[in-house]
């Protein structure tokens, strides 16, 4: 985990997505599925973000404006400062024999970045509107779903074919993903304060004990998860 | 004039660094059985702070001496430990256990945490029954919530508590952006961060003028100009909380900016700031400047 | 839904056409006798609100009935009369001299003045021995500087309170930039404005759960957002206070953004938004969109 | 007393105050010695400023940044938009025989417009160092004296020579010069939350009573003021 204070080098729409790009400043961008804490300017607490890509020299996030703080980074613009800290938390495992990349909505995030690093494999990507789907040219190899239909039809389509599911995206999504393909690797949300295992605050159930999202996770085996 | 961090604030065990650059590590409160905390949400932001109802989650007494304690003794500075329980046994308990443990350089009574359904006994009792437990230094906390906190710090100090740890959060509400719903599960949580500053600031003041003992001063301080004025109104020390979750590098920040200050306002060392505020008629010194009394 | 200003921030003589703005006009505290109030300087900025030691300054009642209320009467607005005392006979004899006068329409008790030296007994007889004297709409206005404010709100209603007010302000301190020294003349003060928002909310939401009486919301109210937030922890109107030094035009612009806030929240109405952080379980609420909870 | 929401036309620096210049959208500017209340940006209370110049469709303030608030207002730049509030209080008494301005410190700023609208009458100011002093180029005729020597010596001098005093400046100055000139007027100061009657936070001691400063002042007659 290291801190910096980074210059924003630009920041373009992506449907209804920001992508956030920022100097790298010694940052490690760290395993795919991992995550930073950025200042939301203006706000008390950071915010926690997949890294998306890594460009050379830069780090970029790619930014769902839910609500302040979201909204506050997908404001920012090329030249303002932010403080970031990171890489933080467990990434996905990577070396799989078919890994099979799944998101829904914002949950892409992290998957440009994860597609890279396992030579552009297949990916399963699902989104609430043509408009949101924008985000999927982020990700090579991608089959694109748009609701009413949802990924995880597709999945069940293909069976217990031998793919090592890797996803994000909302929680019944990944919920419906972890009955589907109990091998999956699973990247969950939870509200953060600090990601680093300070507040306390991320706590989620595992096998039926509250744990710190940021120190176990985000990326969390299926199998973990059954309740 | 030492630099810790606020209880609950930081885990020495994933961030040992962050620790190393405090003048004592304060544990998160640990009670006599293991707590899992509340149901999830359990943080929320407001506009100027944050609310938390985690709800005293630790591995309990026995855990924490086994497997958490015997760490914090290597990390290399004093470790004060936070205790809180839900009777006045739980404390006289904990202290006679943590007694024996050279580890442990003081302990810090929570007599105040707002997440509990259970309102622990009256401040005396418990400073009491810990005072008979253990010879260790005993740092009373309170929350900002009441009254007038100086009856409270009275009682401490009548009962043998060494010193105060001034504020613990005051109970808040956020309310979710969309569904108008509260945000935490247990709906309200304690309010800490910038907001808490000048009800914090306020209590250091009246405590210290109503017992003189040393303060730990904590609630909302996220600058060098904080910490200077929670000396001033008081505090011997002064910890860090919630700003530790959007900046971890602030102790070494803040004691810097701390040393500036103190420079700049003509006290050279810090050491020297506290309890500035009190003295000279305020009234008089601000008639030197800006007196809205016409009487000249 | 009614929109006024809160007790002390706001005199009808000086500016008319803001009072006329509100849907009803509270007075600043009227005490038995005259009060100066306390030596200046009384108010202070703080980063996220204000501090102020006014100290009830108010021309007494037997003045407040030949001068003032007369005009109050002229102004086109209902008229509350806000009363504090330092004895349960002082509110009896405010209340009972007040329920002669139709330019009244209700009375706001105020229990809670940071600011006064005495301290007014418990708040449950103080509200019997209004009633006893008025048979005007009572509004009891409390402070959250207590463990659980709901307690009081409870003794209120069972002593015949017909609402509240919630919230006044709780003590902060503020140190001179240069001097260090306390900015008040009587160092601490009552905190206003946006810091007191989140601690106000929850003053809100749990009397509202303990009582389910009327109550005036108000903290730090400087948006129709923050408006909306008030009426759903329970509130049934709002006040305004430190907003309006800012910005006198304040009522009008809060109520035009509320509505737009509960037209956008599918409110419709602001009155439907009363009590509508309550209901289901928040947890449920929250566990559709951010649960944090893996527990599918 | 009317509100606007008025842009900032420019903000120069004068010695070591800053001259802020805002259009005036529709606000009167007033009677010399009235006072507006302007918001202090990221500041929740408007500060009370005394209007320094009125050019054709503008507002000008004279800022001397001692604290937050006047640090934000000194900071402000032209295309910026403030909240302001005014014309506020009780100015100066015009249609005098003989006036008389004297100025101390930051106290100059109303006396450009008080000197204007009384056709440029003679000007006593004091400063604490010559770069305070170069405030001293917006009021013509002026007389200039500097530290050590104060502005009451050489008015004490003139002794009771039928000038009637319009004064501003810090406390002890107008203290001395309601003994010198018992006829004097005088701008005094108290902190202000509301500056239009509502806050009661301006008390000042006037005949042995409190009263609130916006609404009885600024400009008080040296008699009220005698302890
Ligand atoms: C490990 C991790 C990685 C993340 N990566 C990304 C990312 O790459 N891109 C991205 O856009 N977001 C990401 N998020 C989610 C993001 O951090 C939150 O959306 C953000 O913190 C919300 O803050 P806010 O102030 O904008 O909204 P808030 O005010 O916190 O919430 C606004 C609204 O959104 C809802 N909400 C709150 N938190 C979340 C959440 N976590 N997810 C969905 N809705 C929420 C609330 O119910 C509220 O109604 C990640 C979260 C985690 C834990
Ligand atoms: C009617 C009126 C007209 C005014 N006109 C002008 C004007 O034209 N130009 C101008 O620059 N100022 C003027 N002032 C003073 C100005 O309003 C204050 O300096 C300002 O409010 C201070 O706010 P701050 O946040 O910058 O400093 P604060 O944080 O309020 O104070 C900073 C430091 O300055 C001191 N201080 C506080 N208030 C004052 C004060 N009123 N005067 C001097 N020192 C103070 C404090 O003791 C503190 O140490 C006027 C004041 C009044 C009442
Ligand atoms: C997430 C969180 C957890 C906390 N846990 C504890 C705790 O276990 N025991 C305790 O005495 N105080 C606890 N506190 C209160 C802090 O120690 C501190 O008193 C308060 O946050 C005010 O300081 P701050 O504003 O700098 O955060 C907690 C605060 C936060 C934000
Ligand atoms: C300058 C000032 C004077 C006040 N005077 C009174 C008063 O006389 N009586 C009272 O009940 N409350 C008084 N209050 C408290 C307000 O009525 C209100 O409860 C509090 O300010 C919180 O609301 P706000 O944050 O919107 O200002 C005063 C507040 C301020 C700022
Ligand atoms: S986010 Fe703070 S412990 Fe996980
Ligand atoms: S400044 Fe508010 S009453 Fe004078």
């Amino acid at each position: 985990m290291q801190r910096a204070r980074v210059e924003v080098v630009g920041a373009e729409p992506v449907g209804p997505y920001t992508l956030l790009r920022v100097a790298r400043r010694g940052l490690e961008p760290g395993r795919p599925g991992q995550f930073f804490m950025l200042e939301a300017p203006g706000r008390p607490l950071p915010r926690p973000m997949s890294l998306c890509l890594a460009p050379p020299r830069e780090l970029a996030f790619l930014i769902d404006p839910v609500g302040p703080g979201t909204r506050a980074l997908a404001s920012l613009t090329a030249g303002d400062e932010l403080r970031i800290l990171g890489p933080l938390g467990n990434g996905y495992r990577l070396g799989l024999e078919r890994p099979l990349l799944v998101g829904g909505g914002i949950g892409v995030a992290p998957l440009p970045y994860l597609s890279a690093a396992l030579g552009g494999p297949p990916a399963l990507l699902g989104f609430r509107s043509d408009w949101h789907a924008e985000a999927a040219a982020l990700v090579p190899a991608a089959e694109i779903v748009v609701e009413p239909r949802l990924v995880t039809e597709p999945l069940a389509e293909l069976g217990p074919c031998g793919y090592s599911v890797l996803a994000c995206g909302p929680e019944p999504m990944l919920a419906a993903i972890a009955r589907l393909a109990p091998s999956a690797q699973l990247a969950w949300e939870a509200p953060m304060a600090c990601g680093y295992g300070a507040c306390y605050g991320c706590a989620v159930e595992l096998r039926g004990e509250l744990k710190r999202l940021c120190v176990e996770g985000p990326v969390l085996a299926a199998e973990a998860v059954a309740a | 004039m030492r630099i810790l961090n606020a209880s609950g604030c930081l885990d020495a065990q994933t961030a040992p660094s962050i620790a190393r650059s405090l003048d004592a590590f304060v544990t998160k409160t640990v009670t006599p059985l293991p707590r899992e905390g509340n149901a999830p949400p359990r943080i929320a932001e407001v506009s100027h702070g944050m609310l938390n109802s985690i709800g005293l989650a630790n591995p309990g007494l026995d855990r924490f001496l086994s497997h958490t304690l015997p760490g914090l003794g290597r990390l290399g500075v004093p470790v004060w430990v936070s205790v809180g329980g839900f009777a006045v046994g739980d404390y006289a308990l904990l202290c006679d256990r943590l007694d024996e443990h050279p580890e442990v350089e003081a302990i810090e009574l929570n007599v105040s945490c707002p997440n509990v359904e259970e309102v622990p006994a009256g401040v005396a009792e418990i400073v009491a029954a810990a005072r008979g437990a253990t010879g260790k230094p005993l740092y009373t906390k309170l929350s900002p919530a009441s009254a007038d906190v100086s009856e409270f710090a009275r009682a401490a100090q009548a009962a043998g508590t060494d010193g105060l740890s001034l504020v613990n959060t005051i109970l808040g509400l956020a309310l979710d952006e969309r569904t108008l719903r509260p945000v935490l599960s247990r709906r309200a949580g304690g309010l800490s961060g910038p907001a808490l500053k000048p009800i914090a600031l306020a209590a250091v003041y009246a405590c210290y003028e109503a017992t003189g003992l040393p303060i730990v001063g904590m609630g909302g301080i996220s600058s060098g100009r904080d910490a200077l004025e929670f000396l001033a109104a008081g505090a011997s020390s002064i910890a860090l909380g919630t700003i530790l979750f959007s900046d971890p590098g602030a102790p070494g920040r803040v004691r810097s900016e701390l040393s500036a200050q103190a420079e700049a306002a003509g006290v050279g060392d810090p050491d020297n700031a506290t309890g500035l505020a009190h003295g000279p008629s305020p009234a008089l010194v601000q008639n030197r400047q800006v007196s809205p009394s016409l009487s000249a």
